[in-house]
């Protein structure tokens, strides 16, 4: 039953993580990048840890599994969040087949402050980049 | 695996050795870093692999019994990666200080002090 | 506690560096207890040395592990003597520092990082276990590339930045030999390592690692091919720091040369040629390099190199009589380097310049000074009876008995040019009138300093000289010592036995 | 860098780390793990809390200057090597056990204060290079 | 006779403090030292002339043999009167010659203290302590010379000297210490009755060239001589007493004390003969070209030297009474010629002998000591040149080889000699006086007396021989010869072939005086000969050498940080690549070795890719990132084997690193591909090379047996012993504890490094 | 509510003293134990405090529905990573926020990150607006509701 | 095939294949972003290897290190964001 377990979480996890690695070779832009790492590889890593926890069936184990998968869900959208802003900041263009850039116009280029989503700019809303 | 890992450690040499020979300040670091890593994969080789026996003894043990892999390289590395740590990390400064006074990246402008004066 | 006497030196210096850097930022409390910290490591230098005189090889196991589980401290005569004359150098630099090196220096941890240096050296000399005296070269270079660059001037930069690269360079090899000699013996107590190296029948692989450790060591210790960071970097810092470098830093790597090769890397013709070759070549390339400098820096830091020739032939020709010449060389050569350098940072404070074209007229105007400095330099030159002669004897007798008429030739050449290049300092420095240049406004002649402060410069080179003129005189003694220091080394049986006795 | 999500997470991350620092540490006698990489952690805990907070608000929240940290880390490394020698007149670094191993940690001697010493030189060491970097960049 | 010499050393000690009492009236009482010397070792003369020898041993260094050993026999006590007698006069003749001088102090400072290294020499029986006052002598001479040090003139010519005697002196040292292995002793007493045994030493040809070496350079033969006129710049009384009376003779002196060791092979008798020979006469030839009184003075000097070795190098007794003889001779007239030479150039401010004449009318004792001076070196009898000129005949006419030969080289020699004396002694006294040295008036008697007394002392010796006969040239003979047959010096020996000779020289001498006046012209004729001069031909050499030690130097030392680590890995290949393929064997077992896996190689190739990407690309970010893959790669290297503490430990460490990179990478600059394409090459190739040998180092090491019985100690006493499970661990805190200490240690010096590379400014005005 | 669960912690201690078990399992039975007392108790507090008990049920069920999320998010990722990108309408939306605290808007945006195509860029200065970036954007205003009426409003359900 | 078999023919294989993947986006770029995100996920990968990896030695210690790499992964990402911003800034 637990062998089982494990076949089929370990499986998983791998699939998800190939995907992941699929994914991050494959999609067209940064922000899809992105988006498929912190997504397939979370879930695939979370998997195959969960494998080990099934597997050594150990309080400290699992906890120290628990305590992994935590840190993980709580660093990759952080670090998404930071790598997909300056991708932003570096002007990384959007795959040419996105449809639409609130984003545009809104960083002040030397302070770095975002606006908000404020009237003047809602025109550009639908505008789609280039 | 042994064989693999000695060319890999040749290769760290080699690169090592061939980015310190660059102009550069800045490969002069990465150069330092490589090589610091492939004397720790020499001396890592050289105390021969044991592949998934840590040298440590079992909660239920006394002693450390069977294969286990020789704790002394180990201990050696780690003193050797926290030395190189201070190294490199004194290392970086230094460039980016020399680089700021001397406002060149190109060690071949460094010669200064070797010439008479 | 009785045991652990030759751990004197180290616990006190690590001691005062802890002390030192609680106390950052107070510079005048610095130089006081640096002081008074020298002196009291020259006490217990003086102990631990007379303690091994009158005892016999000391060895303390560390954490009370038997040899060769743990690391064993090895306080041999070579070890004490070493360690006696590192406190001799230290405690004149560090009076010699108190003034001559700038509040803004010290400021930032000169004088821990100095101890630091200091801690090094010592525990370089004593310890038994070759990692461990890796580690120790490690806390070393780091202190010497913290001093060389601190205050980061355009071309202390310069200096450091090559400095380092091949000193990291060495420290690699270095760990490049540990590896292959750890591969091949599973050991790292040296003289665990001299018994079991016996029995590794593959030699050339034996002598591969005593290359690599020449190499390692030998670029530490500026031998040809692979002195050049030193003519690149030592003038650079502060004459202070010159001073400790020149005295003692190439002189650990010479230490360790010999440590290896009269321990572990025994009986190999091709390694004792190959040692006299590369003596040969530095003395020849530290000699000219000499005689073309006319920075005065320079031109001792040439020197520097030449005369490691004279030790690392010494150590080549590999006969009682040989060894006992490079320890008296040894000895002569740490107190007098220093020396050499104090002195050029005093010429720097007089004449504001290390250029001998743009120096002259010491000896008219500073007579007795000038008196003073021409001891140490006939010292260097070697007009007996002062103390660089003596070693020559013994390392002449032992090349005609080695038959090394081609290393005989290299004394006589590093010997004359030394005569040739230190009259020709002389005679430019001292003699030739003040040439009219430029002097700097904003800067602290000599003889605008305060009698306390000119003391603090004169003192460290009035008290280098008098060690320098005793082993000149004294030379019975020093030559007794060295030959005791060479039966010793001769016979590594005595080493290893002290090591396993326990 | 000005950033609300990074900074909310560190808030919340920075004790995790510190606490799992210090859990490194105690067990490495046991365990994978030991005063250095525990250190290591630990500062780059702090490290992370500059780069969400500035630098200056993270100096505020160690309160000790980290420079002081090593002096300190070293004293206690030192004196947990002289101990035996003073004490017990046994050679330096020769541990002193006390008393039955806990959990965890494992048997209390000068070990474990030595290894605790490298902790705080660690955190000390690699904080003052970090955040003398970043103030100079 | 240890206080004798010492009292010297002490006295210049003295004067380093009490120096300025002695620059006014009385410096004059320094002379007291050299008389109080002279009477000392006169007080010998007795004893010695009796045969007696005075040995006298202090132990100082017995380690290497050395002792302050010290014998007076006729030779030693010849030198050492002839030391503190000349010396003597120079002392009183100097106290009116630099009176006032603002350095008078420290000019007798170095004569007192080459005085007594002088004497040191002289006396001693240790070949050891013999070189050592011998480079003493050496050292003073350099301040001497130079002791008109705002001249550059005189530092050149100190440093020419300093050079040529240091090596002459590095070579003396070097067949010291070979004689005294051959010997077993450094004491030349001890050495007499060996002397057959070095003689068939394989070292003996080694010793005796180094022993020439030694005393051609200080005694200034030929092709060496040539730092003798330069050392003429020196003060009048440094001339008289070093480079006349007393240094120079040192070599000479090497070589009467070392003919009874090392003398009777035909080695070291043609040599002698032969470099005597030239050396007498190149430089008698070179006097008629000379117009500075100086000059002619120190050529002749020269050629007198070449005479001493010559007779040495005939080595018969006769020879050796004609040496004994004719160093006394010398030193009588050429220190009063010189002391003359030093009157005139300090009363007339010149010493162009073209300009000089008359000048007996206003320095009237002056001329009569030139004169007798003039006598003596002509050979003109009655004086003891005469004896000295015969004896030396006698020994060449009676040598068993080529005897015409020598005796005519001598004659020759002899007749320009005279010359010499003439023109010295004679020339600037008669004839028409200038009108610009009418005012010329006497100096004070402190310095006409000396050579006069000499110059007397010439004459009586002349007229009693005698008295050289028992006092030195018998004690000599006995010191130096074995089988000693008896003689008498006679100022006359009846007509004979002798005489005959003497005749001739003194005939022929005359004439050459008078048909050949010195001129300016006769001396830029010469001059274009200079190119190939000795001197030229070592300086060209030597500034060659300077030159090649530029080119030597720039070529190694060329500030290029690649350049030095090419060199340094070029030498690790070459010595480690020629043992590596010494005995090339590469046996592994394959089975030994772990199996491949895929997990495995997709590491390796991940990290080998990733090293490649940081050596190649273009960016440095992607280059640390790239780093980021290397670490990355190694922990999972360490963790697959084992090593779970590294890989953590290495993990940690490079995240560190890497944003320390990136801390400053922005302030770095940018990366650039400065190296052109051969270059890379080169270094590719090299590194390479280096690579591979690594390769193959490690993969020889793995085919030998591991010793574990330390790892094995540690598995099993980690926990029972130091209570750790986690043996890296355990190692690291316990085991080799003390390693961690330094390795913190190290953390903290970096941070310490970096704090004050990055905070520390030095303002313009800390800049010292 | 931080006092109920101080109050809970100390409790779940008590029992822990009492049984002498020192295992996780003996905590976490003790925790809940006293957990239950504690609502047992709970019926005279004020609302605030009542909200306690509400908590937990209300995080289960979050958490469950983001594992949903979650794996729905993956299927799709893997669905557009092996079939070629065609059908995707990636583009960066800015999200109005109701979310005003730091915590609220960081797990906010964390959790947008780890579901459905979706990724949070940042968080405007004046802190009204979080743009993300998505891979699909059919439709602006739908894409809109959807995260405010699903995340946002569980979120601060529980957070509130 | 029993679950060790199973992990180390086919799980670790397909994990390997994947970060070699992702190691190719890494060398390919183009942009220091996409190199960032790649060694964030290689880290993430390498988490996934260690668990499988302790299970396949039965060595549970070797999850300590896939804590170490969780905790500390992400501060490579947040260092190279920092320097990539303030270097634009600076622009
Ligand atoms: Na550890
Ligand atoms: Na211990």
């Amino acid at each position: 039953m637990i062998d089982i377990l494990i076949y089929i979480t370990s499986s998983l996890g791998a699939i998800f993580v190939l995907l992941a690695a699929i994914g991050i070779l494959r999609m067209p832009d940064q922000y899809l990048r992105i988006s498929v790492n912190t997504k397939a590889a979370t879930l695939g890593v979370g998997l195959l840890l969960a494998a080990a926890a099934i597997f050594f069936l150990d309080v400290s184990v699992t906890t120290r599994v628990i305590a992994v998968i935590i840190f993980i869900l709580i660093t990759a959208p952080v670090g998404a969040h930071l790598i997909g802003r300056t991708s932003y900041f570096l002007g990384n263009k959007l795959w040419d087949k996105s449809v639409i850039d609130d984003l545009k116009g809104k960083y002040n280029k030397s302070t770095h402050e975002l606006k908000g989503d404020d009237k003047d700019s809602k025109e550009d809303k639908s505008n789609t980049e280039e | 695996m042994e064989i693999l890992l000695a060319i890999m450690t040749g290769i760290l040499y080699a690169s090592g050795i061939y980015m310190i020979m660059r102009r550069s300040l800045v490969k002069l670091i990465l150069g330092i870093v490589l090589l610091g890593n492939g004397v720790n994969l020499l001396i890592f080789v050289l105390g021969r692999i044991t592949k998934g026996e840590p040298p440590i003894i079992d909660d239920s043990q006394k002693v450390l019994e069977g294969i286990y892999a020789d704790p002394i390289p180990q201990a050696l590395i780690l003193t050797a990666i926290v030395i190189s740590f201070g190294l490199q990390s004194f290392a970086i400064i230094l460039v980016k200080r020399a680089y700021k006074v001397l406002k060149t990246d190109d060690l071949d402008q460094l010669n200064t002090t070797d010439e008479d004066s | 506690m009785i045991n652990d006497i030759i751990l004197l030196p180290l616990v006190v210096h690590l001691f005062f560096s802890i002390v030192l850097m609680f106390f950052w930022n107070k510079v005048n409390f610095q130089k006081t207890f640096s002081v008074c910290a020298n002196v009291i490591a020259l006490g217990v230098a003086v102990y631990v040395f007379m303690f091994v005189y009158n005892n016999g090889t000391q060895t303390v196991q560390s954490g009370n592990w038997d040899a060769p589980f743990g690391i064993t401290f090895v306080g041999d005569m070579l070890a004490a003597t070493l360690v006696l004359l590192t406190a001799i150098s230290g405690l004149a630099v560090s009076i010699f520092s108190t003034v001559s090196v700038i509040n803004a220096r010290l400021r930032f941890g000169y004088f821990s990082v100095f101890h630091f240096l200091l801690l090094g050296l010592n525990g370089a000399f004593l310890t038994g276990d070759i990692f461990n005296l890796y580690v120790w070269f490690e806390i070393i270079i780091i202190s010497s590339f913290v001093l060389i660059s601190i205050g980061g001037e355009k071309n202390q930069l310069e200096g450091a930045v090559k400095y380092f690269a091949l000193n990291f360079f060495a420290s690699m090899i270095f760990l490049t030999a540990l590896g292959v000699l750890y591969g091949l013996v599973g050991t790292l107590n040296m003289a665990d390592i001299s018994m079991k190296i016996a029995e590794v029948e593959n030699r050339t692989l034996v002598e591969i690692c005593a290359v690599l450790f020449l190499v390692g060591f030998g670029i530490k210790s500026a031998i040809f091919p692979l002195y050049f960071w030193l003519p690149a970097s030592y003038h650079t810092p502060p004459s202070a720091v010159s001073a400790i470098f020149a005295g003692l830093l190439t002189k650990v790597g010479v230490y360790a040369l010999i440590r290896v090769f009269t321990l572990i890397f025994l009986d190999d013709v091709f390694l004792d040629n190959l040692l006299i070759a590369l003596a040969i070549m530095t003395i020849f390339s530290g000699g000219i390099g000499a005689l073309i400098q006319t920075n005065i820096k320079k031109v001792f830091m040439y020197f520097i190199i030449c005369h490691i020739g004279f030790m690392i032939g010494g150590l080549g020709l590999f006969t009682e009589v040989a060894i006992a010449g490079v320890i008296f060389y040894l000895v002569h050569d740490i107190i007098i380097k220093t020396n050499l350098f104090l002195m050029s940072g005093l010429i720097y404070r007089i004449k504001s310049n290390f250029n001998m074209k743009k120096i002259g007229g010491l000896y008219a105007n500073y007579p007795k000074l000038s008196l003073l400095m021409a001891i140490p330099l006939f010292s260097l030159i070697g007009i007996p009876p002062l103390s660089g002669y003596w070693p020559k004897i013994s390392l002449i007798l032992a090349s005609f008995d080695a038959q090394q008429y081609w290393f005989f030739g290299a004394l006589i050449f590093g010997s004359l040019i030394t005569l040739v290049v230190i009259a020709k300092l002389w005679s430019e420095v001292f003699w030739k009138d003040q040439p009219k240049i430029e002097f700097p406004k904003k800067f602290l002649f000599f003889d605008q300093m305060k009698l306390k402060d000119k003391f603090l410069f004169v003192f460290p080179i009035t008290f280098l000289t008098f060690v320098t003129l005793y082993i000149g005189f004294g030379a019975e003694h020093i030559q007794q010592l060295s030959q005791r220091i060479a039966s010793e080394l001769m016979n590594n049986q005595l080493y290893i036995d002290a090591v396993f006795k326990n | 860098m000005k950033t609300l999500i990074l900074r909310s997470a560190s808030s919340y991350l920075l004790p995790v780390l510190l606490i799992f620092s210090v859990f490194i540490l105690l067990r490495g006698h046991y365990l994978p793990g030991g005063g250095f990489v525990g250190g290591l952690v630990a500062a780059i805990a702090f490290v992370l809390d500059a780069f969400a907070n500035g630098l200056k608000k993270t100096k505020i929240l160690i309160k000790i200057h980290p420079g002081f940290l090593m002096p300190l880390g070293l004293l206690v490394a030192f004196l947990s090597g002289i101990s035996p020698m003073i004490i017990a007149d046994m050679p330096i670094m020769t541990g002193l056990w006390a008393g039955h191993p806990i959990p965890v940690i494992g048997a209390i001697g000068t070990p474990l204060f030595f290894d605790i010493g490298v902790y705080l030189v660690v955190i000390g060491a690699s904080l003052t290079i970090i955040f003398t970097i970043s103030e100079s960049a | 006779m240890l206080e004798a010499v010492l009292l010297g050393f002490l006295f210049s000690i003295f004067l380093v403090f009490a120096g300025r009492y002695f620059r006014g009236k009385l410096a004059v009482l320094s002379a007291l030292i050299p008389i109080s010397l002279f009477v000392y070792f006169a007080s010998f003369i007795n004893e010695v002339a009796q045969g007696k020898v005075i040995l006298e041993s202090v132990e100082w260094i017995p380690s290497f043999g050395v002792n302050l050993s010290f014998t007076l026999d006729g030779l030693s006590l010849l030198f050492a009167l002839m030391i503190t007698g000349v010396g003597s006069l120079v002392f009183l003749y100097t106290a009116a010659y630099l009176k006032n001088h603002k350095y008078l102090d420290r000019f007798y400072g170095y004569l007192s203290l080459f005085m007594s290294a002088m004497l040191g020499l002289v006396l001693s029986d240790n070949l050891m302590s013999m070189f050592i006052f011998w480079e003493l002598t050496s050292i003073s001479s350099f301040y001497l010379i130079g002791f008109n040090n705002d001249k550059a003139d005189s530092r050149k010519s100190a440093l020419t000297a300093l050079g040529i005697t240091g090596i002459g002196g590095l070579l003396f040292l070097g067949g010291a210490v070979l004689l005294g292995d051959v010997a077993g002793t450094y004491r030349i007493s001890e050495m007499l009755g060996m002397s057959d045994s070095i003689l068939k030493s394989p070292e003996y040809i080694l010793i005796v060239i180094l022993i020439f070496a030694a005393a051609f350079t200080k005694s200034a033969q030929f092709p060496f001589h040539f730092w003798l006129p330069g050392a003429m710049k020196a003060p009048t009384p440094v001339s008289t007493y070093l480079h006349s009376a007393t240094m120079v003779k040192a070599g000479v002196y090497l070589l009467f004390r070392m003919s009874p060791v090392l003398g009777g092979s035909d080695f070291w008798h043609h040599t002698l003969i032969i470099f005597g020979a030239i050396t007498m006469l190149y430089s008698a030839i070179h006097i008629i070209f000379r117009t500075d009184l100086k000059g002619i003075l120190a050529y002749s000097t020269i050629s007198a030297l070449g005479i001493l070795v010559f007779l040495i190098g005939i080595g018969t007794q006769a020879a050796l009474i004609a040496a004994s003889v004719f160093i006394i001779v010398h030193a009588l007239y050429k220190a009063s010629l010189f002391l003359i030479t030093g009157i005139i150039d300090h009363e007339t401010g010149t010493r162009d002998i073209t300009q000089l004449s008359g000048l007996k009318k206003v320095l009237m004792p002056v001329a009569i000591a030139g004169f007798i001076a003039a006598l003596i070196s002509g050979g003109v009898p009655p004086s003891l040149g005469f004896v000295g000129k015969d004896l030396i005949y006698e020994a060449t006419l009676h040598f068993e080889n080529n005897a015409i030969l020598l005796t005519v080289i001598a004659i020759a020699t002899n007749i320009l000699l005279f010359y010499a004396g003439f023109v010295a002694g004679v020339k600037p006294f008669f004839g028409k006086l200038p009108d610009k040295f009418e005012k010329v008036h006497m100096p004070s008697p402190l310095m006409w007396i000396p050579p006069l007394l000499m110059t007397v002392g010439g004459l009586i010796f002349g007229i009693f021989p005698g008295l050289i006969e028992t006092t030195f040239a018998k004690p000599i003979v006995n010191a130096l010869v074995t089988d000693t047959e008896d003689f008498h010096l006679k100022l006359w020996h009846g007509f004979n072939t002798i005489l005959a000779l003497s005749a001739t020289t003194l005939v022929l001498g005359t004439i050459l005086y008078f048909t050949i006046k010195p001129k300016h012209k006769l001396e830029q004729a010469i001059s274009k000969l200079d190119r190939i001069a000795p001197k030229n031909l070592l300086f060209k050499l030597s500034n060659g050498f300077v030159d090649f030690s530029s080119l030597w130097t720039s070529v190694f030392q060329n500030g290029y940080l690649r350049h030095y680590l090419s060199l340094i890995v070029a030498f690790l290949i070459i010595a480690v690549g020629f043992l590596l393929f010494k005995d090339f064997s590469l046996n592994i077992d394959l089975r030994s070795l772990s199996r491949v896996t895929i997990y495995e190689i997709s590491i390796l190739t991940m990290l080998l890719c990733s090293v490649l990407y940081t050596v190649f690309t273009k960016s440095r970010l992607a280059a640390v990132a790239s780093m980021g893959v290397v670490g990355l790669s190694f922990s999972l290297l360490f963790l697959f084997y084992s090593a779970p503490d590294l890989a953590m430990t290495q993990f940690s460490v490079d995240t560190l690193t890497v944003i320390l990179f990136v801390l400053v990478l922005y302030k770095l600059p940018k990366y650039l591909n400065l190296s052109d394409n051969k270059v890379r090459i080169k270094h590719g190739i090299l590194s390479l090379v280096f690579g591979s040998m690594i390769t193959l180092l490690i993969l020889r090491v793995l085919s030998e047996p591991k010793n574990t019985e330390i790892s094995e100690y540690y598995a099993e006493n980690a926990y029972t012993l130091a209570h750790g499970k986690n043996i890296v661990n355990v190692i690291l805190v316990d085991f080799r504890g003390i390693d961690t200490m330094i390795e913190i240690s190290v953390l903290i010096v970096a941070a310490l490094g970096v704090f004050g590379l990055l905070k520390l400014r030095l303002k313009s005005k800390d800049k010292k | 509510m931080k006092t109920k669960f101080l109050s809970n912690i100390l409790l779940t201690l008590i029992w822990v003293f009492l049984t002498g078990g020192y295992e996780f399992n003996n905590f976490l039975f003790g925790f809940v134990l006293s957990f239950i007392i504690l609502w047992i108790l709970s019926n005279n507090d004020n609302n605030s405090e009542k909200k306690y008990f509400k908590i937990i049920p209300k995080l289960i069920s979050f958490v469950l529905f983001f594992l949903w999320e979650m794996i729905k998010a993956n299927i799709q990722v893997a669905y557009e990573v092996i079939t070629p990108p065609h059908n995707m309408k990636p583009g960066i939306v800015s999200l109005p926020l109701d979310a005003k605290t730091d915590l609220e808007i960081t797990l906010l945006a964390n959790l947008i990150t780890l579901t459905p195509g979706t990724l949070s860029l940042d968080v405007s200065t004046d802190r009204s607006v979080l743009y993300i970036h998505s891979m699909y954007v059919f439709d602006r205003e739908d894409f809109i509701n959807d995260i405010k009426n699903g995340f946002e409003k569980r979120l601060l359900e529980i957070l509130r | 095939m029993n679950i060790h078999d199973f992990l180390y023919y086919i799980i670790l294989p397909i994990l390997s294949i994947s970060s070699l993947l992702v190691f190719v986006r890494f060398i390919k770029g183009p942009s220091i972003v996409d190199r960032v995100v790649a060694l964030d996920l290689l880290i993430t990968i390498s988490i996934g290897i260690i668990a499988v990896y302790s299970i396949i030695n039965d060595k549970p210690t070797f999850l300590d290190i896939s804590l170490v790499l969780a905790l500390i992964a992400f501060l490579g990402t947040v260092a190279f964001a920092y320097y990539l911003e303030k270097r634009n800034k600076n622009d």
